[in-house]
């Protein structure tokens, strides 16, 4: 692993917004209640990934993780911040560079039926980028496929077949050949597994930890499922409500997480159990991304909030060498 | 007590008497109004509300009032009502077609409570014709009054043998029988009128027994309904004749070329060709297969027993061998290429109509296409279409004569155009003979009738003769109506109660 | 790829490989024939169109050229041979005197050519509007599907009425009217399913995969906005020409010499109550079968290329 | 609610404008009744009097600014050919379309849900198959086609309805209507009946549709799973959820029954605002043109406001204007 | 509380010989094929499974709630010694909901959208007691307070939408507690849910039982849900139940290959950041299943035997297995990777 990140965001934020239009404006100055909705996505998030690594990004639904994944993979312009590739603001590329930054970073997605085109045959869905990027040549381009399918795992006999004709698990392995066809060193997967059953599961992992030591890969692997994220991943960043609360090298942060938030995860993960156990989740649910807390957004669900927690939005300080947490209670 | 229910073609739109020069109008109106002058059936002239008329001098007539006439509110009817009905006419709020066409240029006035005198700066033989369209109104009850006024009841006080009873635009019209009228009373207590502006619809409802008597009875019906025991007909001429109008002005005009499709000298010019066409036309077959035997092929402007008409006149003979010859000599051997514009739904069977002479024209070898559109379109085009000039080569068109003779026809479509002295007003072929005008402008000015009659008849025939026109035939008017009751047919093709009698 | 568990998936196949079903194509034929009435339908619409194609090669009358047609054989019986005796009019003359077997087929020409033509162009051009505002969005996304929306508001047949009334009669000009009634439709149907596809992972892969906007737009997101384009198309031909048939009968819509089986009919009209049936009876039913079989079509293809019912 | 309010007011001003402009160039163009309304003898004097009392002779652009001018004060000018009020005389005739159409909305809910659901609920059966396929006949028909045989079989050959024109009138509550006479009932069965034949087929189909997709869906097994009675599922759970769609769209198609009226006044010569649209087509009566589809715009505007109101009854999922929570 | 004493009390439910079979076009889809499995009163069996192995349609046809072109073909489901599959319909219904309840999967779509949920709870007492609509009332608040809601009364007012899904599915959960059932069928009900609502649906499921002591069966997929809940496990594969026994039995020592590899597959059982032991292959189509033991094409320990269906066999108390070559009583309790 070489010391300068391959990828890294700065302050990279993401708002939508849902602006009132005239007539919602008219009527705002008529009394109606219109207002300006704003969801803060993604808030100020800064993120190193280096090469070769793992990274796991957990959180709980509607916490950002998606929009954070896709604006590191281009898919979404950040509203603030930029992303970096090999040092370099990715924006500011262009030209060859800009295209090299854009197919060195691939991603993986969730639903293996909704990510292949169900009007294009295999070879067509991991073909046709490399023969447009002159990655290969179109009377080469037969053979590439085989090869991408062989990496996968796939029979290449099937390369004239349709999305549909295939299960579940082969469809996750053609999503991922498309992407390897393009030379990525960069993978963002995007619950690429959750989809999937538990025996199908294993196979794909398995997949992905191949390639990653065979092409020398770097992964950020989004998942809710932290059994997968600790066996994985080399480190971990946890969101919530947008921001991130507590990043770790996977083994400290399972061996003690810090963040109450992180503590609460962890500790109702289910796990193969020889014992039933008895629950005692954190009180509350996940507040509306909407109109968040103010300070710490967990505090109202934190057994160990106090008042700072309520007013002050704690900052991601480095509490031990590589490890970070937003919590005033680091503070002493 | 005993209901009528009579279906009209058309719909009226005012009960103001005044409010729109049409026929659905007046016939509405003229069961609640009257005139001085009434047309009967055949439009000849009888006295109304005037029992005689006659000339002081060339300029001036009297007309003499019926006395005891009662208005439906009880007052009595006077000269007075009729100089303010004269004042009123012409200046109706709104009109879209007024009738100050017939009070313009002349002076009324009072000589004493029955007497009326009318002046004019020249001679005028048809102030009668004139005066039977102009309904008289109550000064008492119509001062002031709008067509509002009117629909509402409140101003639609009259002489008639009806009274005003409800007035639902585009749904019905009903009136109630005047039991206070001077004349014959009304067989009918309350009539109720309704528009039904679909042909086959009105035969519906007639033979649902929704309506007692129905207007316009469809050509295509009459024959069914002839045969059918519950309903009788009754069929009698119109004032109407339908024609074409040719261009006589253009060198070259729009709608004719070669058979190649080029451009070529407007052959509509040579009386050869012209007559060519009307010999093409076959004239009993229209009548026959188009118009179901409602039509009479024509001669001229009006039908025989109406004032004015020719007796030497005969219909074009169908000779399509003739017309051949006739384009040969005229040096279009392999004739030409014309489109034939007419207006679709005005007259009946109109569009088919000019579908039907399309093909006889094509079968003499000028080829023609049939263009029809809306009549408001039409008129409209082929009025000013061109710049303010009529814009059509050859369109088929139709002449009702208002004034039941044939001055009207004459003065409107051959005398040769002219906006100040209005004349040939709707002269869409801008046909002109000097000869002919004269003789028509003589015929305007001569108040004896025997002279006048003369001298229509010969314009009529010099127009025919130098094929100003191509007359097609007169339409016959078609009433039916339930077994028992009778109509009268009527040239003017009023459907009005009292000529609805019991069998 | 040596590490990897290529066997496996070579078993997988195994399982999944279905028997002869292979392309969507034949997919598609498989589903599709699977209502009786539905491929019956499929080919009585096939025989229409070849009719109408073939109609001046087959009648024995050319109905729109006025030296064929005599107004001396107007409105003849069914059955009673030709003036010239050359042939029979199997199902009577109309009140002009044409052949009512070539001018029904003649007619059906000008319907489905009517129906056809409005559909395609509409088609054509809805589809580039719809994908267009789906793709750019914001402002003149919103304009677009206002417009949109307004057009659909506004009942077909006004608008029709007015147009026809302001360009006069026509094929051309009902063609006209009948795409501007139309387009929205398909806009409506493009956008809606285009933005469906666009926010499908799919599209999302080949973004990521720097495929350029064009490529995406037309070679992956058109061809799946497809399916419902195709019950629309057939659904909006067939109310096309039932709405041709109507502005003829209204009496603004085609010529008189050139009458499509609206006109047929509407001209029949007058002769309804008179009993010369058949001439409005035959156009009518050969317009409502062409309208019943396009519409069964459509809605076989509804059921089929619905997605939510597809498994 | 306000900004939805505003914002519907708002397009349908735009609507307006851009089709009163549309409409009054495009029959400037095509011309106007002139030679229509005049006495045929008129010499060419009273032929420009006429003119000018109809403002005729002025630029296009002045006529259109008068007409704006007046419209903002509510009045959309005279008509040509009637010389009253266009908006009065579409007022008028607005009862007797409003009538039929509510008479057949009537008619295709009546008709249309019920067929529907059962279609719907035994999709396979012989019934449900002939119900669907009669439907299609029904969405295929041509209304005015439809409309001559109904005159001919039911007026004509059997007698027991009136053929054309509307019955006589009563008024119960303030409303004056032929609803409310049994001879006005009598004229009324088949024009509602020729207008609604379209809708029923549209309300079959979308009920059966909207059946078959809820009972596949969860609450409706749940409610099973709670034990709830068939009879209570088919009634209130899934009934409720049908009628989200229908009414929507009901609503949303109450306008083209409105101008379908059209076709259906003109055969049975209903006195209506179609007809006498149909009748100021072929007249080119601009000003009532202009005012009917005015009128027509606003009509929409106020009946897509019920149907959203009437949605938002129905559906608690939609409150306009509201947050998305 | 647990089902120690099995032999003795009378189960709430047994099921044996299940077959449902689906009738389509394409062919017979065995979706259920000789389930056996019982319950008892106060406990909680958890039904594990991959998807399509015909969990959800066990439940469902213990509920009677099978439609075309699925039918019971064959077995008998005994509700505290009741046959249910040749009761009527109605006695099917009155027990549904009242005896027997259900919950279901998606708590987005389990509540019907237009109906308030105070409506939606009332019916439910209403159709199975004849009680006043304020005594329904007061259950329906009484019952959403049970499932930890708060402020009970003003969510009856409520719809469904206004609700976030951990909500709804507390009120799934307290609509079918409503009227004290003996046996809740829970299908996948916290799927789709987050961790930390999951873990506090998971705690209020299992007071709930706890303290009315009604029976419970769990469907998930989940092996490591179940495993923290149930009492007792029954692993489904293709159709049939191929191992069932107390929790902690099958967790620490699988005795069926397909049981082992399941749990073997799960990242927590194996070294972090080495390769995963995982099944070959898929799960069968139901349409062809391969003949013999559905499994034997995936099975490392598949012998000739295993071409002929294996019979379930008892291989201690309360514990079962569908295999020939049941995987040895020789390996570690903690069966990790092997090394
Ligand atoms: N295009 C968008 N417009 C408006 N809001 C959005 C958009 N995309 C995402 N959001 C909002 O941003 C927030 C973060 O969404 P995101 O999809 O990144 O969450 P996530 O962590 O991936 O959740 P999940 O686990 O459910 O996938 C959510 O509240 C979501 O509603
Ligand atoms: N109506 C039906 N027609 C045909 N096959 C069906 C039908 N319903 C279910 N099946 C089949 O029955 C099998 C079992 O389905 P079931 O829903 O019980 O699976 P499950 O174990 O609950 O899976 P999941 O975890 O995905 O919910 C599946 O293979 C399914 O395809
Ligand atoms: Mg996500
Ligand atoms: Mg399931």
């Amino acid at each position: 692993m070489s010391a300068e990140p391959l990828v890294s965001a700065r302050g990279l934020s993401k708002r939508f917004v849902k602006k009132p239009d005239l007539a919602g404006r008219l009527a705002g100055h008529l009394g109606a209640d219109v207002r300006e909705e704003t969801v803060h996505a993604v808030d100020h998030v800064d993120l190193d990934i280096k090469k070769g690594e793992v990274v796991g990004l957990v959180g709980e639904s509607g916490c950002g993780k998606s929009t954070l994944g896709r604006m590191i993979a281009g898919l979404l312009s950040p509203t603030e911040g930029e992303v970096q590739f090999k040092g370099k603001p990715r924006d500011k590329l262009s030209g060859a560079d800009a295209r090299a930054a854009r197919l060195a970073i691939q991603m993986i997605f969730q639903d293996p039926y909704a990510s292949l085109n169900p009007r294009a045959r295999v070879e067509a869905i991991v073909g046709e980028a490399p023969v447009v990027h002159g990655i290969t040549t179109r009377s080469a381009m037969p053979a590439y496929v085989d090869d991408m399918m062989r990496r996968v795992g796939l029979d290449p006999d099937l390369k004239r077949r349709y999305p549909h004709q295939f299960s579940g698990g082969q469809r996750s392995r053609i999503g991922i050949a498309r992407a390897l066809a393009v030379n990525p060193e960069f993978l963002v997967c995007d619950e690429a597994i959750a989809a999937l059953d538990v025996s199908i599961q294993a196979q794909i992992i398995n997949l992905f930890m191949d390639l990653r030591t065979e092409f020398d890969l770097t992964y950020l692997f989004i998942s809710h499922d932290l059994g997968v994220v600790q066996h994985i991943t080399d480190r971990v960043v946890i969101m919530y409500l947008g921001r991130v609360v507590e990043t770790a090298s996977t083994e400290e942060l399972f061996d003690g997480p810090n963040h109450p938030y992180a503590q609460a995860l962890l500790a109702e993960v289910p796990r193969i159990s020889t014992e039933k156990r008895s629950f005692h989740p954190i009180k509350g649910e996940i507040p509306s991304p909407l109109n968040p807390p103010s300070g710490c957004h967990f505090h109202p669900r934190c057994p160990r909030a106090f008042g700072r927690c309520r007013n002050e939005v704690p900052v991601l300080k480095e509490i031990a060498p590589g490890r970070y947490s937003a919590c005033h209670l680091n503070d002493g | 007590a005993k209901e009528l229910k009579m279906a009209l073609s058309a719909e009226p739109s005012a009960m103001d008497p005044h409010f729109h020069n049409l026929t659905p109008n007046n016939a509405l109106t003229s069961h609640v109004f009257e005139r001085l002058v009434h047309f009967d059936e055949k439009q000849s002239l009888i006295p109304g509300l005037a029992t005689s008329w006659k000339t002081i001098d060339e300029k001036t007539w009297e007309f003499k009032l019926r006395t005891g006439v009662k208005w439906h509110d009880g007052s009595l009817f006077t000269a007075d009502d009729v100089i303010f009905t004269m004042e009123r006419a012409p200046n109706v709020e709104n009109s879209p077609g007024s009738f100050a066409l017939y009070v313009r240029g002349k002076t009324f006035s009072k000589v004493d409570d029955f007497t009326v005198r009318v002046t004019t700066k020249e001679p005028y033989p048809l102030m009668p014709n004139d005066l039977a369209t102009i309904a008289i109104i109550s000064k008492k009850a119509a001062t002031g009054a709008k067509t509002e006024d009117f629909n509402a009841g409140k101003a639609a006080i009259g002489t008639g043998p009806f009274k005003f009873s409800e007035f639902v635009k585009g749904d019905r019209y009903v009136v109630v029988r005047n039991d206070d009228y001077w004349g014959n009373k009304p067989v009918w207590s309350k009539v109720t009128i309704r528009p039904i502006k679909t042909g086959p619809a009105r035969v519906a409802a007639l033979l649902a027994g929704d309506v007692d008597v129905i207007e316009e009875v469809p050509t295509t019906d009459i024959a069914r309904l002839q045969g059918d025991a519950k309903v009788s007909l009754g069929q009698g001429l119109s004032n109407r004749v339908i024609y074409f109008h040719i261009d006589h002005w253009r060198d070259e005009t729009p709608f004719i070329t070669a058979n190649d499709g080029s451009k070529i000298k407007n052959p509509l010019k040579d009386v050869r060709v012209r007559k060519a066409l009307s010999k093409a036309i076959n004239r009993p077959a229209i009548v026959d297969r188009l118009m179901e035997k409602a039509a009479v092929p024509a001669s001229q402007f009006l039908a025989d027993g109406f004032f004015g008409v020719s007796k030497k006149l005969k219909p074009e003979a169908f000779d399509p061998d003739g017309a051949k010859k006739l384009l040969a000599e005229a040096g279009f051997p392999n004739g030409f290429k014309m489109t034939l514009h007419g207006p679709n739904g005005r007259y009946i069977n109109d569009a088919r109509m000019a579908e039907a002479v399309a093909q006889m024209f094509t079968r003499i070898g000028v080829e023609t296409k049939v263009e029809t559109m809306p009549p408001a379109v039409f008129f409209n085009r082929a009025s000013q279409g061109a710049g303010g000039n009529p814009e059509f080569s050859f369109i088929l068109v139709g002449w009702g004569s208002g004034t039941g003779e044939v001055s009207s026809p004459l003065k409107s479509l051959v005398a040769t155009f002219d906006k100040t002295k209005g004349m040939g007003t709707a002269n869409r072929g801008r046909y002109s003979n000097p000869v002919l005008d004269k003789v028509i402008d003589e015929a305007l000015a001569t108040v004896d009738d025997t002279k006048r009659g003369e001298l229509l008849a010969k314009a009529s025939e010099i127009a025919i003769e130098d094929v100003g026109v191509i007359v097609s035939h007169y339409q016959l008017n078609t009433w039916a109506t339930r077994r028992g009751l009778k109509y009268v047919p009527r040239t003017d093709e009023y459907t009005i109660a009292t000529s609805v009698s019991e069998q | 790829m040596s590490t990897t568990d290529a066997g496996p998936a070579v078993a997988e196949d195994a399982a999944v490989r279905r028997p002869a079903v292979q392309t969507p194509f034949q997919r598609f034929v498989a589903d599709y024939t699977e209502s009786r009435l539905a491929t019956i339908a499929f080919v009585a619409l096939i025989v229409t169109m070849l009719l109408a194609l073939i109609a001046p090669w087959i009648v024995p009358q050319n109905p729109y050229d006025l030296a064929q047609v005599d107004i001396m054989d107007s409105r003849l019986v069914p059955g009673t041979p030709a003036s010239s005796g050359k042939y029979t009019h199997w199902l009577g003359t109309d009140g002009a005197g044409r052949d009512l077997v070539s001018a029904m087929l003649y007619g059906l020409r000008i319907s489905l050519a009517v129906g056809v033509m409005s559909g395609l162009i509409a088609m054509a051009l809805g589809a580039a509007i719809g994908l267009v505002a789906a793709y750019v969005g914001g402002k003149v996304e919103s304009l677009i599907m206002r417009i949109v929306d307004l057009q659909l508001s506004f009942p077909a047949i006004l608008v029709a009425l007015m147009l026809i009334a302001i360009l006069g009669k026509g094929v051309d000009k009902i063609i006209i009217a009948l795409v501007t009634v139309q387009w929205a439709y398909y806009a409506r149907t493009v956008r809606g399913s285009a933005l469906v596809e666009s926010r499908k992972e799919y599209v999302e892969a080949a973004r990521c995969l720097g495929l350029s906007n064009g490529r995406i737009l037309f070679g992956h997101i058109l061809p799946n906005c497809l399916p419902p384009l195709i019950v629309v198309v057939t659904v909006q031909t067939a109310h096309a020409i039932s709405l041709e048939a109507t502005l003829s009968f209204l009496g603004v819509g085609l010529p008189q010499t050139e009458p499509s089986l609206g006109l047929l009919i509407s001209n029949g009209f007058q002769y309804m109550l008179s009993g010369e049936y058949w001439i409005s009876f035959f156009p009518g039913l050969v317009l409502l079968m062409t309208i019943v079989v396009i519409n069964l079509v459509g809605d076989q293809l509804r059921d089929v290329l619905n997605p939510r019912l597809s498994k | 609610m306000t900004a939805y309010i505003i914002r519907r007011l708002m397009q349908s001003a735009a609507v307006v404008l851009a089709m009163s402009v549309i409409v009054f160039l495009g029959l400037h163009v095509v011309g106007d009744p002139v030679y229509l309304l005049i006495d045929p003898q008129a010499d060419q004097a009273e032929i420009e009097r006429t003119i000018r009392r109809l403002g005729l002779d002025q630029p296009i652009w002045m006529q259109y600014f008068h007409f704006l001018k007046g419209a903002l004060s509510g009045d959309l000018g005279k008509s040509f050919v009637h010389g009253t009020s266009a908006l009065k005389l579409i007022v008028e005739r607005m009862p007797a379309t409003l009538e039929i159409a509510i008479a057949a909305t009537l008619m295709a809910i009546l008709l249309g849900i019920p067929l529907g659901l059962y279609a719907g609920l035994k999709p396979d059966s012989f019934a449900s198959k002939s119900i669907m396929a009669t439907s299609i006949l029904g969405f295929s028909l041509p209304t005015f086609w439809v409309g001559i045989m109904m005159i001919m079989v039911f007026a004509v050959m059997l007698g027991w309805l009136p053929s054309t024109g509307r019955g006589p009138t009563a008024t119960f509550l303030g409303i004056t209507s032929s609803l409310f006479t049994i001879d006005g009932l009598r004229h009324i069965t088949m024009p509602a009946l020729n207008l609604a034949l379209l809708k029923i087929s549209l309300v079959i189909r979308l009920t059966r549709a909207g059946t078959r997709e809820a009972i596949h869906q969860d609450y409706i097994k749940f409610a099973r799973a709670k034990g709830i009675p068939t009879s209570r599922i088919v009634g209130v759970h899934l009934l409720k959820n049908i009628m989200i769609p229908v009414v929507t769209v009901l609503g949303l198609e109450f306008g083209s029954l409105i101008a379908f009226s059209v076709v259906t006044e003109t055969i049975f010569a209903w006195p209506g605002m179609g007809k006498l649209l149909i009748d100021s087509i072929q007249t080119l009566d601009r000003p009532i043109i202009v005012a009917y589809l005015i009128i027509i715009v606003m009509l929409f505007v106020v009946i897509n406001l019920i149907v959203d109101i009437l949605y938002s009854i129905l559906d608690p999922r939609v409150r306009i204007g509201e947050k998305s929570a | 509380m647990s089902g120690s004493d099995q032999a003795a009390i009378e189960p709430t439910l047994a099921v044996s010989g299940l077959k449902t079979h689906f009738f389509t076009k394409a062919g017979v889809v065995k979706a259920v094929d000789g389930v056996s499995l019982h319950v008892n009163p106060g406990e909680i069996l958890g039904l594990v499974g991959e998807s399509g192995s015909g969990k959800s349609i066990t439940g469902f046809s213990i509920l009677g709630l099978i439609d075309a072109p699925g039918r019971i073909v064959e077995g008998s489901i005994r509700y505290k010694g009741r046959e249910l599959t040749t009761s009527s319909d109605e006695e099917l219904r009155s027990l549904r909901g009242d005896r027997i309840a259900m919950i279901f999967q998606d708590p987005m779509m389990t509540l019907n959208p237009v109906l308030r949920i105070d409506t939606q709870m009332i019916e439910t007492v209403h159709v199975h007691h004849r009680v006043s609509k304020a005594e329904a009332l007061e259950r329906a608040r009484a019952a959403l307070a049970e499932v930890g809601i708060p402020s009970p009364e003003s969510r009856l007012k409520n719809y469904p939408h206004e609700l976030s899904g951990g909500m709804r599915q507390r009120v799934a959960i307290a609509i079918a507690f409503i009227n004290k059932p003996d046996l809740i069928i829970a299908d996948e009900p916290t799927t789709a849910l987050d961790v930390t609502i999951q873990a506090q649906i998971l705690a209020e499921a299992q007071a709930l039982c706890a303290r009315t002591g009604t029976a419970m069966i769990w469907i998930t997929h989940d092996l490591a849900v179940v495993s923290s809940l149930a009492d007792r496990i029954a692993v489904m594969y293709a159709g049939r139940i191929v191992e069932t026994g107390r929790t902690a039995d099958v967790v620490s020592a699988p005795r069926h290959p397909y049981t082992q590899g399941l749990i073997n597959s799960v990242p927590s059982h194996n070294v972090r950041g080495s390769r995963l032991n995982q099944i070959p292959g898929m799960t069968p189509s139901l349409i062809n299943l391969p003949k013999g033991c559905a499994f034997r094409t995936r099975c490392p320990q598949a012998i000739d035997a295993c071409l002929e269906p294996p019979p379930i066999r008892e291989i201690g108390p309360g514990r079962e297995v569908r295999c020939f070559n049941p995987v040895g009583v020789a390996r570690p309790a903690t069966a990790e990777a092997a090394p």
